[in-house]
């Protein structure tokens, strides 16, 4: 009885608000007790400094903090969630799996109390769906245009001068393709790359996913034309590395750039201290940053804001939500700008001049914050990754027509809407 | 009445007790030794077995706030109807039927020409088991560094001997990938397939091969009228069990394709279906559905092979 | 000749991530490969072996695989001496269940398995581990040795009856060390499959049991691909199943090739 | 020492419909220190009542008793037997000596009285110079003696031998049995032995139990199953080469005529229609003109001191053995006389002696 | 039909240090559509020779010629030869009808006549019921009918068999053995035989080779290899029972001590030393008293119409065959005469008659 006990269908309160509080959860009172984290591997900081800051600070004791592979976590979290265990009080998050779990009831609501004030609005996108906030972010992130100066020069192109239009983008990177050597590489190797890069062009031609009611609109006029100059990016103007197609995860993409055979990557805030890091054969000085430029619009990005959010089974709620908290200090961002170059979550820190000082991306994430910047993360993410990544695919191997393909992802996601947005 | 004759009565049932005992002493022993065993598998393989059955007939999706709902066997109608499970199937036959018809053509010529005496045999023979202690994760980043597109050694060498005019994207095109897919679990499952028809090639009694010989029969057929029939068993004990295994593998698809399945689905078998199902949609009551579905098909080729068992039982006698 | 084609086929791939493991990302890891010996370099070993975040899982292989194979061919002996030599109703479907137990997918056990292992303290545990591959292991196992109890002579259990020996002592001191050759291929099969496994592992484990399996995985990270590492963590997690191979090569291949693998 | 009643025993294999009857209603005893044979075809019996003897086998009817106990219920190893088996069944894991003293370390006999009994066991069957080698490196006579030795270490009441010599060669197999016969005379226990080989069954045994098809055809001495067979079975099992067995019919003056030929034996007061059985080596062939014939000479088989003959009577075969390289070839014409050859008669259809 | 000649035929396995001599320089002729049994101990090369012969080993020396045609690079299948194995070696998949066939078959011959001469040797042997079996459902004395049939039904120049009846119990043997005898007869091909049984080659052969350890020890009938046996190693080998053969010293008048004992032989002119070769059924018995006693009854071994009795002289033991069931007990004095006998005599050392 205790086994099924734990999962049975029959049991209404499998779903919802299922915790040891009902609603909202406040801060307030003197937490206490120990808490399991579990965070996927992109940060390092936490168990380097912030964890023994955060126990000294408050008391509260962190039992354990693992540190999981992105790509396992997801499995290993909707594992621990159908279960409805409660060994682990803290999980990271971004938009698409607090919208998922979110919905599920898995991941306890925070009350707007408990919401630092500072919070730029993308970071809080990240832990939010529908209005209701999942979790804190841990750190900010949005793409920008990178490109490699040495190759720039070669190409004779004027090397610090950053490509405003699309056009201009080609024209660069066509200059700078040549044999061995590609202009523009991304990352459409698997379902969640071909997603965002088609995210991407859709907001740089001044398209959308949804409309209010989350009715697909991304088969639009301009979802078309922003796919077909995507496309052509690989089939006619022949700049793209066609090993994009196969490159499965953005470090890959970085790894790609710091190898010096890449003129121009839309990638994350980390691209930076890839290429300037030891391996890369590029420094300070010859790594560009600017603005993604834009189609019919100056410039758009995506955002990949991560966060944490508290297992709603957890017996420590009250201390998870500290922990949480203590994320979106000013000390820690600080640390996680100048560590691990990540764009931190709160205006405070943003306008700090030493956030500047020591990323230097950091002006143009500003910038870029002028600009749409979304993701878009829903309970269906997963399941639209995956059919956009067969239409995408489809259309960058010639075998379906861009409109054809997004009438066609448009339609399949219509259904999906329908079936989880109830 | 009882107590008239109470001695042919205690003579009459006193050999059969002690009988009995001896028997139940070695019933208890079998059962003894066989219970542990029985007991973990039933646990922990009829207990989840059982669940994922009862979860298949529900429309079980964890996204949706709604609590599961009993639908009978609607999940597995669904299955019937779906495109992709259709798509997945397809592949994963695909699948198998290359991996396990490659592998044991290749396995049995592998196998004869290893039965065959000559110097270094033994060390051949033991190098044969490298590719199965490679494990199926390190097998999938192992054929990922060789096949990358950009960096992979299949192009380098290609284009240094100037078979290709172009690198090839191995891993972006849904067929290519699923071909490299198909090599890589090849290369895998090769040696155990050897190994056993190594194991057949040896049950083979040498002497008919000398009668064939003076029967006048060629090297050729002898191999096609003596070799390929008496290797009946073993081939048809790998088909099965290979295609079992084939439907089955996950970490290689899993590792080489970055967790997706892709490109664009090209590696999305059944099983990996079912997975993304259960895992990404996190709609357990289809992934049961799709994978029980998967496992009914897969005992249709265990029935048939509990023929040929059988078969072969006879043969041993 | 033939022969030679087979070996490069059977091993280039393997030897190809070593050099992988050997050289600098930056030798490799380009359009063309630059396989200059002077830039070999042990550097990547010497970072894996002495970082406990890797060290830590591979020791949870071990003791994994090591106690998998071990609980396996113990209970695994004892039921499947009673298979080869007892007959009963139901044995046949027992051993013809034992082989459609390799047609069931781990993927759609995996929740249930969870919260079995769980309702027992035991997720996220080595035991727990153990128990699962046991469990996925046995019958197999059990499927093998049936074949090799079964060309145990009966005519020396019966001589060994006549010297006094209890049934147990007959398993202990007769047919296990005649069937010792398959016994010991069997026992590398399941060493191989436990210490191998990645998804079981991924499901029921997270920090405190992660395995070396995972820990590969686990190069492939989202932000921080280093295949370098990776190479370099499959060429370790291969190579103590190639030593066990190669120490045991002669009893796997007399047991798997003399005994007529029937598994 | 120890004497072995069987009486009604009775085994069946299987159950219900698919129950095999392997043995029916034995009865006869072993006499304490006799040598018996159970002799009979492939498939008969033998190893059943031996196992059942042995405690390997349960009996499904019927007692065991040795020296008067009840047995049924005794493990093997309390029964105080040794068994040598056909395949001889040494271990193989173990070395000679090893083998040899299993059983006394299994019924944990002391060390050194163990070591003592090896030894001496050894010594007796002449394999001192093997004991450290494993049975895989002995020649096949090597492994026999190393199965007896195995039995005699453990000086048990009883002894049973399995077809113990059917494995070994002509030369070696006549040795053995000599041997054996020697090894028996010394010790003295009771000795029960299985044979398909009526030769071996006849040089050794004190009493033979003739078995067929789970029956028992005949028990007594050699002599007595030789000259006296009681069955139509016994008279053609036992005896090389294989007595002749016709059908004949009684016509004028009390004699038969044999395979309905012209060759008549006489044969007492028995019934109209009979098996008539003669013993090749008693009868005596003479060449006869074409018209005295009883037969045509068919084959001729030397044998070295003396030749088989075998005679196409027109109906049946009939073979005389006649002494030396014999001077008949193929197509004489010959006549069989029987004056110094007992005629044993059988019933048609019980097969029994009348 | 065809005569096989070898010369000098050698043959060694292996290469090196590793070389194995199977058989050295065999010189001898098999006669045209003579039946010639190949006869010795395990191991001493006559597989080898008829492999060799049938053209599945090759020879490492010296020259195999079939009517005159040497056929050293030539396939076994253009031999025109029929091989009948030890195990048969029937081909388990196939049914007793296709295996018959298949050597045909795969000579390319019409179906319907593959189908005519497969029903004609079904026939001969009596197997046409089981024509459509496996081997596997099939007797040993079925299976060996096939293997004999599926010789038969390719109708070769020549027959060779390895050993073929030694699979079968002692009563199918002596069965088959006729059968093979009288098909021989009728078919009239070369026949080559291996076999170490000595009975069988006796019984078989127009010509008896002889091996030991790779050599030819005789070649020679029955007869010949019987009554004047070419070495001491043929006369130990053939004769059942065993010839007694003893160390011998000549003393006074040309007698011959045998085996230090006071037991005495004439021996016409041979060495001072030899070895002394009496067959235990030309020797008789005579119960004496103690003082004149050559020794003691040690074994008495009744085989029905005869009993060897064995004699122990002191320093070595001497078997008699004595006719029905012997009146001689262990322990009796007897002593031998050997008036009957002939003495054959060896050298010591070569072992060569004399
Ligand atoms: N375990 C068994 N189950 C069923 N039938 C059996 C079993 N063992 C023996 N039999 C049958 O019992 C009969 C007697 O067998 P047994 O082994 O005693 O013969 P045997 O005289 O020893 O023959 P052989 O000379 O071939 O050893 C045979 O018909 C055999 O098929
Ligand atoms: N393939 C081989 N390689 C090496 N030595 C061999 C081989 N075949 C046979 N021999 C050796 O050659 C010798 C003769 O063997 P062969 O098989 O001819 O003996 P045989 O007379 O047929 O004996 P048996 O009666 O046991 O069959 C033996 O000493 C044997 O060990
Ligand atoms: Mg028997
Ligand atoms: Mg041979």
């Amino acid at each position: 009885a205790t086994l099924s006990g734990c999962v049975s269908p029959g049991d209404p309160s499998a779903k919802g608000s299922a915790g040891a509080s009902d609603g909202p959860l406040k801060p307030g009172g003197k937490p206490a007790g120990e808490l399991t984290i579990l965070d996927d591997n992109t940060n390092k900081v936490f168990q380097a400094s912030a964890i023994a800051a955060f126990q000294s600070a408050t008391g509260i004791k962190v039992k354990t903090y693992t540190m999981g592979n992105f790509n396992d976590l997801h499995d290993r979290f909707a594992t621990l969630f159908a279960a409805k265990d409660s060994t682990v009080d803290v999980v990271m998050t971004w938009a698409g799996w607090t919208a998922e779990f979110g919905q599920a009831g898995w991941l306890q609501e925070l009350d707007q109390t408990a919401v630092p004030k500072d919070l730029i609005k993308p970071a809080l996108d990240a832990v939010s769906w529908r209005g209701k906030v999942y979790g804190l972010p841990k750190f900010s992130s949005v793409q920008t245009m990178f490109w490699n100066k040495t190759l720039a020069k070669q190409a004779g192109l004027d090397a610090d001068k950053a490509p405003a239009t699309w056009d201009e983008f080609v024209a660069a990177a066509k200059a700078m393709t040549r044999p061995g050597q590609y202009g523009y590489a991304c990352d459409i190797g698997n379902p969640a790359g071909a997603y965002q890069n088609f995210l991407r062009v859709l907001l740089l031609n001044g398209g959308d996913m949804y409309d209010q009611d989350y009715k697909p609109i991304f088969n639009s006029e301009q979802g078309v034309e922003a796919l077909t100059k995507f496309k052509e990016l690989l089939t006619l103007h022949k700049v793209m590395d066609p090993a994009s197609l196969q490159t499965t995860n953005a470090s890959d993409l970085g790894d790609q750039f710091a190898r010096g055979s890449t003129g121009i990557v839309f990638n994350w805030p980390f691209q930076y201290a890839v290429a300037t890091g030891k391996a890369s054969k590029l420094t300070a000085q010859t790594v560009g940053n600017g603005l993604i430029p834009g189609i019919s619009v100056r410039s758009a990005s995506i955002d990949g804001s991560e966060g944490f959010a508290i297992n709603n089974y957890s017996k420590n709620k009250e201390a998870a939500l500290a922990w949480l908290q203590f994320v979106t200090t000013g000390t820690v961002q600080q640390k996680i700008v100048d560590q691990e170059g990540w764009f931190p979550v709160t205006s405070t820190v943003l306008d700090d001049p030493k956030s500047a000082a020591a990323l230097p991306v950091v002006t143009t994430y500003k910038e870029t914050t002028k600009y749409a910047t979304k993701r878009w993360g829903t309970p269906w993410s997963n399941e639209l990754d995956q059919l956009l990544s067969v239409q995408l695919n489809n259309v960058m191997n010639g075998k379906t027509p861009p409109r054809d393909a997004l009438n066609s992802a448009a339609s399949q996601t219509e259904a999906l809407v329908k079936r989880y947005l109830k | 009445m009882a107590g008239q004759d109470p001695a042919p009565v205690d003579g009459a049932a006193t050999p059969a007790r002690r009988r009995s005992r001896r028997r139940t002493r070695e019933l208890r022993f079998a059962i003894g030794m066989a219970a542990p065993a029985l007991v973990i598998i039933v646990l922990l393989l009829g207990y989840p077995m059982g669940y994922a059955v009862f979860m298949s007939g529900f429309d079980w999706s964890e996204k949706t706030a709604t609590p599961p709902s009993f639908v009978g066997l609607g999940n597995y109608a669904a299955v019937m109807h779906d495109p992709q499970v259709l798509a997945a199937l397809l592949r994963t036959l695909f699948f198998a039927a290359v991996t396990v018809g490659a592998g044991v053509t290749l396995a049995v010529l592998i196998a004869v020409l290893l039965n065959v005496e000559f110097r270094g045999r033994t060390l051949v023979r033991v190098l044969l088991l490298v590719p199965w202690a490679v494990p199926p994760v390190v097998n999938g980043i192992m054929w990922k560094l060789i096949f990358d597109g950009s960096t992979g050694v299949v192009n380098a060498i290609g284009l240094g001997l100037g078979i290709f005019h172009d690198r090839v994207q191995f891993l972006a095109d849904p067929t290519w990938t699923m071909n490299v897919l198909v090599f890589a679990e090849t290369w895998k499952l090769l040696p155990f397939l050897c190994l056993l028809m190594l194991a057949g090639l040896q049950g083979i009694p040498a002497n008919i091969y000398k009668a064939a010989r003076v029967d006048g029969a060629g090297a050729w057929q002898r191999f096609l009228r003596i070799t390929l029939p008496n290797l009946r068993g073993p081939i048809t004990f790998a088909l099965v069990v290979q295609t079992m295994w084939s439907l089955k593998v996950f970490d290689t698809i899993y590792v080489l394709t970055g967790g997706s399945g892709g490109p664009a689905e090209g590696t999305t078998t059944i099983n990996f279906l079912a997975y993304l199902v259960t895992f990404s949609n996190l709609d357990r009551g289809y992934g049961a559905a799709i994978a029980i579905s998967a496992t009914v098909l897969v005992l249709l080729f265990a029935v048939f092979w509990t023929v040929v068992l059988r078969d072969r039982k006879e043969v041993a006698r | 000749m033939l022969v030679g084609v087979l070996l490069v086929y059977l091993l280039a791939p393997f030897l190809w991530m070593a050099l992988y493991s050997l050289f600098p990302a930056s030798a490799l890891q380009s359009l063309t490969p630059n396989l200059d010996p002077r830039l070999i370099t042990l550097g990547s070993y010497r970072r894996l072996l002495g970082d406990s975040s890797f060290l830590v899982p591979m020791a949870h292989s071990a003791i994994v695989g090591i106690s998998t194979t071990v609980v396996c061919m113990v209970l695994g002996s004892g039921c499947a001496y009673v298979l080869a030599r007892y007959r009963f109703p139901g044995r046949h479907t027992l051993l013809v269940g034992m082989l459609t137990v390799q047609a069931v997918p781990v993927i759609v056990l995996a929740v249930p398995l969870f919260v079995l292992l769980r309702a027992f303290g035991m997720y996220d545990t080595l035991p727990g581990l153990v128990v699962t591959y046991t469990a996925f292991i046995l019958p197999l196992v059990v499927w093998m040795l049936v074949g090799f109890f079964q060309e145990v002579p009966p005519s020396l259990e019966r001589a060994a009856v006549i010297d006094a020996c209890s049934r147990l002592q007959i398993v202990w001191r007769i047919a296990v060390p005649l069937a010792a050759p398959g016994m010991a291929a069997t026992a590398v099969l399941a060493f191989i499959t436990s210490w191998s496994d990645f998804f079981l592992a991924k499901v029921l484990t997270s920090g405190n049991a992660a395995t070396l399996p995972v820990r590969t995985a686990a190069f492939q990270g989202l932000f921080a691909m280093d295949y370098t590492a990776a190479a370099t963590a499959g060429v370790i997690t291969a190579v103590p199943v190639l030593l066990l191979a190669l120490v045991a090569q002669r009893w796997i291949i007399r047991g798997l090739v003399e005994g007529a693998v029937k598994g | 020492m120890a004497q072995i009643e069987l009486k009604k025993v009775q085994k069946t294999y299987g159950r219900g419909r698919n129950a095999v009857p392997a043995v029916h209603e034995l009865t006869y005893t072993i006499g304490d220190g006799d040598f018996v044979s159970l002799l009979g075809p492939s498939g008969c019996g033998k190893s059943t009542t031996l196992n059942m003897i042995a405690g390997l086998d349960e009996v499904s009817g019927g007692e065991i008793l040795i020296d008067g106990a009840r047995v049924d219920d005794l493990d093997p190893d309390k029964r105080d037997l040794a068994f040598v088996f056909q395949d001889y069944a040494l271990y193989p894991h173990m070395d000679v000596a090893a083998n040899i003293g299993f059983g006394l370390k299994m019924r944990k006999v002391a060390k050194p009285e163990i070591e003592r009994r090896v030894r001496d066991a050894a010594r007796r069957l002449d394999i001192e110079h093997v004991l450290g080698s494993r049975p895989r490196n002995l020649s096949g006579g090597q492994r026999q003696r190393v199965a007896l030795a195995r039995a005699i270490a453990r000086r048990p009441k009883v002894f049973l031998f399995d077809e113990p010599l059917s494995n070994l060669d002509a030369l070696l197999r006549d040795q053995t049995r000599s041997e054996l016969k020697m090894l028996h005379a010394e010790l003295g226990a009771t000795s029960v032995y299985v044979t398909h080989d009526q030769e071996e069954a006849m040089t050794l045994s004190d009493k033979i139990a003739v078995m067929s098809r789970g029956n028992l055809e005949q028990y007594g001495t050699p002599y007595e199953i030789y000259h006296r067979p009681a069955t139509r079975f016994v008279a053609s099992f036992v005896g090389k080469p294989r007595m002749n067995l016709l059908p004949a019919v009684r016509s004028e003056r009390g004699r038969y005529a044999v395979g309905g030929s012209s060759f008549f034996v006489d044969a007492g007061d028995a019934p109209d229609r009979a098996v008539v059985g003669l013993r090749p080596e008693e009868c005596q062939l003479d060449k006869v003109s074409a018209d005295q014939r009883h037969g045509v000479v068919k084959v001729v088989e030397p044998l070295g001191n003396v030749s088989d003959v075998i005679v196409d009577l027109g109906s049946a075969l009939f073979t005389v053995r006649t002494p030396g390289f014999s001077s008949f070839s193929v197509g004489d014409d010959v006549r069989i006389s029987v004056e110094r050859a007992s005629v044993h008669c059988f019933d048609e259809d019980s097969g029994l002696r009348v």
